[in-house]
């Protein structure tokens, strides 16, 4: 008996200071987490000015795209989605690709993934994700040259680098029909 | 043997003689996935640290009013709650570092070095020893995670702290940074560490 | 008279002794050797020589570190040797002289020493090499050139096995014939282009009674019919069997690597099972896994498994017969 | 004609056997002392029932077998005993032995009487009386084992002997005493098989000579025309080593495996050397004991052959007097009592010849094997060499880090010595599992 009431006291008191902690850092974490995401949306979207629509994710082809469109006086400036790149070197790649009003890509940030170090892993430098830039799905094949395409692979990872072009040209494409349904009926958050 | 010379031997043991890592080889878990670059070993080392320490002074204040058949359960109430207070700070204030340590950060609650010091230390021992004996294990561990990405991240990656060393031209060895060579660094410094201790011995 | 001296029977040996064995296995490689030279030029007489005297040296060095005394005899037993030829075959024809160095390095010390030298080794240190460095620098262990000693420049260009796996059979179908495997007008690493070369030198161990023909044989075998049936089952999908034994290290890793002694099992029996595993992961990494190429991993993998396999396989005792009653 | 042999290892060592081959047997000049070592055989050590200063004659018995599994020794001279004492023998154990000073002529004289045959035929014999003649004349197993013939020629009753082999495979290396004995005596030789057959109630016997001896062979087939001899065939062997290992010949004649752990008797078979066939003709029909037999002197000497040698006399006088002394004294390295494969290297030359000393076999400096012991490469050569199907370089890692997991396997090692013949580090595995022997059980006596 009295054992089980040291371990609740214990129990007790330790939940009692972690509660304090969780207060104290709650707001302080919530705040961390947007400024990190915020910085990649910044990164992709260079002409956001602090500012998105939260509307719900767009449909297409069985999966959900988170989208996050910038919008200025009712005119949709452009978007960044997030989209999956499949068949990575090592499982799914999750893509951040920023695009603009003219259908172009404005940038990309890698946010997930499992592939080789110093291999795959230089599909985040900008080195490489630059030559998207401006790019769009009329003057540019989104394919890497091995295929080709006009993508230059990265060296001895042309698997990662097959899997975020696809990604990038599946926000592309996402990014024109959510367009299309803007210009009929503005923004929707539901 | 004076005081002052058990004191500092409390301390000094876990830093090199009984170096957690490289002697008694607890906490390897952590020790082979956080130390591919210097600032998460780094990181992890001080969460450690800290939990190490203030679990050590906690069970030590308390070993008088843990009974002996609840002990273990009373170590992990404690520990887990320093590691969770680590866990949320470091969300808080440190993102970064707290996505690349990721699942490791919780994982301090079984560690072995901390449970193993709380065991066989910090219940038999006063309050100022246990906090010395948990510097100097931390410390300890913190030497020999240092050590290990060092090799690593210099290797692997070509820089240390995340500053490149070498020119463009350097082709890093790959495989240091993953996890076979994690395995085989270890080994490695192991072998040194005993090696070292033999000439010692045989010096002196 | 000097006084007698006393041994343990038997008083007469067999003249074969260690070195002759590695010798030739040394004979065994020249044609693949020379077959590298003709056709990737002195580029790979570089490598080949870079990667034996690198390793006869990490190994003097190792020797000389851990205090032994024989370090002469030792180094020169030939199995340096040995290391140093099936490493370089195991390397892309550009390779720096610096990874091949680094390739030597690990070879000897990692895989050998450490683990107390001839004899105690578990993994065949060549090919602990070989994986060490494709895991570590795949940008230059994937650079990959067409022979052409004659032709001038070397053209960058893709093994068939790699081929395949980025852009599919009928690519390969178009570049390559299978006399093309077979006479090693193809990219890959030096030893492992030309087909006839290496039989040659396979049928020489044979004949030696070097190596015997279980391993070879069975682990041949079995790749054969793995990937038999997958072409049987999507001939549009799968490349046929004869392409999988031709190409990639499956001849060179079946005489020369999977052979080797000291990391494959004892008996016969043991033998057989040793080369139908490594014949069927090789058939699985090639066809489902993310590398294009298979042996080496699947030889490893095996020969961590030889403990085991040498416990199974035990040899029958003479007259564990039941006594008549 | 069809070669038989075993199924399992085996090798093939070059023979060397043209040193001694087709040498006629030879008797030495009578030496001036000899030394009879008092346990010539596998088992309990013979009694002294002489003492210092004793006059005696040639073929009188001077130890006394003592229990069931010993044998009686008879001098091979006549003279005087000098004295008795401990002395190294040729297989390195340390015994009683009686020292003769020997009187030549007296020697001469009682041999010639001894070596004439006393009876025509056995028909007056029973299969009792002629254990006893064989029991009394001291015949021990010539082979190298030196088994006392009479415990082996009396199986327990529940085991029934249908067929007896007579090895005369002679597979050791320089070795080719049998092989002459078997040219110049096979009359003998038949006769003893017939006492054999008698004494054991056996129709069926086969003599089993390697094929490397086509004249024994044609020989014997010759000689066995001759109706008299019933049940007794000629079967030749394939010249691979060790086909003269009593399991392996059973196994190549009668394609019956003797179980690990048991004796050829409990597959109904039963194994005798030609040398102890001979004796055994010896000591029924000329009442003569076991005192002297045919050696081969071979190797780095300058007259090598096979020799009708006393027991008891010296190997020093062997090799000097009778073998034409050594080629190059200097150079010799090794003298070796028995074959190349299974003998053992002698430690002074003052030992002196036993009854199962088959050959003695000098060595160079060149021929020596120096032993550099490698690491094992995990070849398998042992494996594929060795007869009993055993893996000799685990037992012998066994040994070595005494672990005792396997060495209960060691057990049935034969010790032939095919697997240390044809390892390429040239590692002691016999060495090393003579040792697993005596750690396997040690183990068991002190696990009881």
């Amino acid at each position: 008996m009295k054992n089980v009431f040291i371990l609740t006291i214990i129990s007790l008191v330790a939940g009692l200071c972690l509660s304090g902690v969780y207060i104290g850092t709650k707001d302080q974490i919530e705040i961390s987490k947007k400024a990190a995401f915020n910085n990649s949306l910044k990164v992709v979207l260079p002409f956001m000015k602090d500012k998105y629509e939260d509307v719900p994710p767009v449909k297409y082809d069985m999966e959900e795209v988170p989208i996050y469109p910038v919008v200025e006086n009712g005119v949709l400036q452009g978007a960044a989605l997030q989209v999956i790149g499949k068949n990575g070197y090592a499982g799914n790649i999750k893509v951040l690709v920023g695009v603009d009003k003219n259908q172009t890509i404005t940038g990309i940030q890698i946010l997930e993934h499992k592939e080789t170090p110093g291999l795959g892993t230089k599909s985040a430098d900008e080195a490489w994700w630059g030559q998207f830039k401006g790019k769009s799905l009329d003057k540019f094949k989104f394919k890497v040259k091995k295929d080709g395409g006009d993508v230059d692979a990265i060296t001895a990872a042309t698997i990662t680098s097959r899997s975020v072009t696809d990604a990038v040209q599946k926000g592309l494409v996402v990014y024109r029909e959510y367009a299309g349904s803007f210009n009929k009926m503005g923004v929707s958050h539901e | 043997m004076s005081n002052g010379n058990t004191a500092w031997s409390t301390f000094a043991d876990g830093i090199w003689k009984n170096s957690p890592t490289l002697t008694l080889l607890l906490g390897m878990c952590p020790m082979l996935a956080t130390s591919s670059s210097v600032m998460n070993a780094l990181g992890m080392g001080m969460a450690a640290t800290f939990v190490l320490v203030m679990s050590n002074i906690f069970i030590s204040a308390l070993r008088n009013i843990i009974p002996k058949q609840m002990r273990i359960p009373c170590f992990i109430v404690v520990i887990a709650t320093f590691v969770t207070i680590v866990d949320l700070v470091m969300a808080a204030y440190s993102p970064g570092l707290y996505k690349s340590l990721g699942i490791f950060i919780p994982l301090i609650v079984v560690n072995c070095i901390v449970l193993g010091r709380a065991e066989a230390f910090a219940y038999k021992n006063g309050i100022a020893s246990s906090m010395l004996d948990g510097v100097g294990m931390g410390i300890g561990f913190t030497v020999g995670l240092f050590l290990m990405s060092t090799f690593r991240e210099i290797l692997g990656n070509g820089s240390f702290l995340n500053l490149p060393l070498f020119g463009p031209s350097f082709s890093p060895v790959l495989i240091m940074i993953m996890p076979p060579g994690a395995f085989m660094t270890l080994g490695f410094l192991i072998a040194l560490k005993s090696y070292l201790d033999k000439r010692q011995k045989k010096g002196a | 008279m000097k006084s007698l001296v006393i041994t343990s029977s038997p008083h007469v040996r067999s003249i074969e002794r260690l070195t002759d064995v590695m010798y030739d296995v040394v004979i065994a490689m020249i044609p693949a050797v020379l077959v590298s030279i003709y056709f990737f030029g002195l580029q790979s007489l570089l490598i080949t020589v870079t990667a034996v005297v690198g390793c006869m040296a990490f190994e003097a060095l190792f020797l000389k570190i851990a205090g032994k005394t024989n370090i002469r005899a030792t180094v020169l037993d030939g199995s340096a040797i040995v290391t140093g030829i099936l490493i370089a075959l195991n390397l892309p024809p550009t390779s720096p002289i610096w990874m091949t160095l680094i390739g030597s390095l690990i070879a000897i010390i990692v895989a050998k020493q450490v683990f107390g030298g001839l004899g105690y080794n578990i993994f065949n240190p060549a090919l602990v090499a070989r994986v060490f460095l494709l895991i570590s620098f795949p940008v230059q262990m994937t650079r990959w050139v067409n022979p052409s000693f004659f032709k001038g420049d070397a053209i960058t260009a893709a093994t068939p096995l790699g081929m395949l796996k980025t852009d599919g059979l009928a690519t390969v179908s178009k570049t390559f014939s299978h006399l093309d495997f077979f006479l090693g007008t193809i990219g890959g690493s030096l030893g492992e282009v030309s087909a006839v070369a290496l039989l040659i030198g396979g049928l020489y161990l044979l004949m030696r009674k070097v190596i015997s023909w279980e391993i070879p044989v069975s682990m041949l075998g079995s790749l054969f019919i793995f990937t038999g049936i997958f072409w049987m089952l999507d001939k549009a999908r799968y490349a046929d069997p004869i392409f999988h034994i031709l190409t990639g290290g499956a001849l060179l890793g079946a005489f020369f690597m999977a052979t080797d002694m000291v990391t494959s099992p004892i008996t016969r029996k043991g033998m057989l099972i040793f080369g139908a595993g490594i014949g069927v992961l090789t058939g699985l990494i090639r066809l489902f896994g993310g590398y294009p190429e298979g042996v080496s991993f699947a030889i490893l993998i095996m020969n961590s498994l030889v403990p085991l396999i040498d416990k199974y396989t035990e040899v029958k005792k003479f007259g564990l017969v039941k006594v008549k009653a | 004609m069809k070669l038989l042999t075993f199924k399992r290892g085996g090798i093939h060592p070059p023979e060397h056997k043209s040193l001694a081959e087709h040498k006629t047997i030879e008797r030495p000049e009578l030496p001036e002392t000899i030394a009879i070592n008092l346990c010539q055989h596998l088992g309990k050590p013979a009694k002294a029932i002489v003492k210092a200063k004793d006059e005696i004659a040639v073929g009188q018995l001077i130890g006394e077998a003592d229990g069931f599994i010993s044998s009686h020794v008879h001098a091979s001279v006549a003279g005087v005993v000098a004295k008795i004492e401990k002395r190294m023998t040729a297989i390195g154990t340390l015994d009683e032995t009686i020292l003769i000073t020997v009187d030549k002529d007296k020697t001469r004289e009682q041999l010639d009487t001894l070596n004439k045959p006393k009876i025509q035929t056995i028909d007056a014999l029973s299969p009792t009386d002629l254990l006893g003649l064989i029991k009394s004349a001291g015949v021990v197993g010539e082979g190298g084992a030196t088994f006392p013939t009479h415990v082996k020629l009396s199986p327990p009753p529940d085991k029934k002997i249908d067929t007896i082999i007579i090895n005369s495979a002679e597979c050791e290396p320089y070795l080719t005493a049998d092989h002459q004995l078997m040219i110049e005596k096979p009359i003998e030789i038949l006769k003893g098989i017939q006492i054999l057959q008698k004494a054991l109630g056996v129709e069926t016997v086969y003599i089993g000579i390697e094929a490397n001896k086509p004249d024994a062979i044609r020989l014997f087939i010759e000689k066995l025309q001759d109706p008299s001899f019933r049940g007794i065939q000629v079967v030749s062997l394939r010249t691979k080593y060790p086909q003269g290992g009593e399991k392996q010949l059973i196994h190549a004649i009668l394609k019956r495996q003797v179980p690990s752990g048991k004796l050829p008797f409990d597959v109904g078979a039963l194994v005798q050397n030609v040398g102890t066939v001979f004796a055994v003709y010896e000591a029924v029909y000329c009442s003569k004991p076991l005192i002297d037999r045919v050696t081969t002197i071979t190797g780095f000497v300058n007259k090598p052959g096979n020799y009708l040698l006393p027991v008891g006399i010296g190997f020093e006088q062997v090799i000097s007097n009778v073998a034409g002394g050594f080629k190059d004294p200097e150079r010799v390295r090794e003298v070796i009592n028995g074959g190349p494969m299974m003998g053992k290297a002698i430690r002074q030359l003052d030992v002196s010849v036993m009854k199962g000393t088959s050959g003695i076999l000098v060595l160079s400096e060149t021929q020596v094997c120096y032993v550099d012991e490698g690491p094992c490469i995990r070849c398998g050569r042992c494996v594929d060499a060795c007869p009993m199907g055993l893996m000799p370089t685990n037992i012998a890692q066994d040994a070595q880090f005494k672990s005792t997991d396997t060495l209960a396997a060691s057990m049935d090692c034969i010790e032939c010595g095919s697997c240390s013949y044809v390892c390429p580090t040239h590692r002691q595995l016999v060495h090393w599992i003579r040792i697993g022997k005596t750690v396997f059980r040690n183990a068991n006596r002190s696990s009881k």
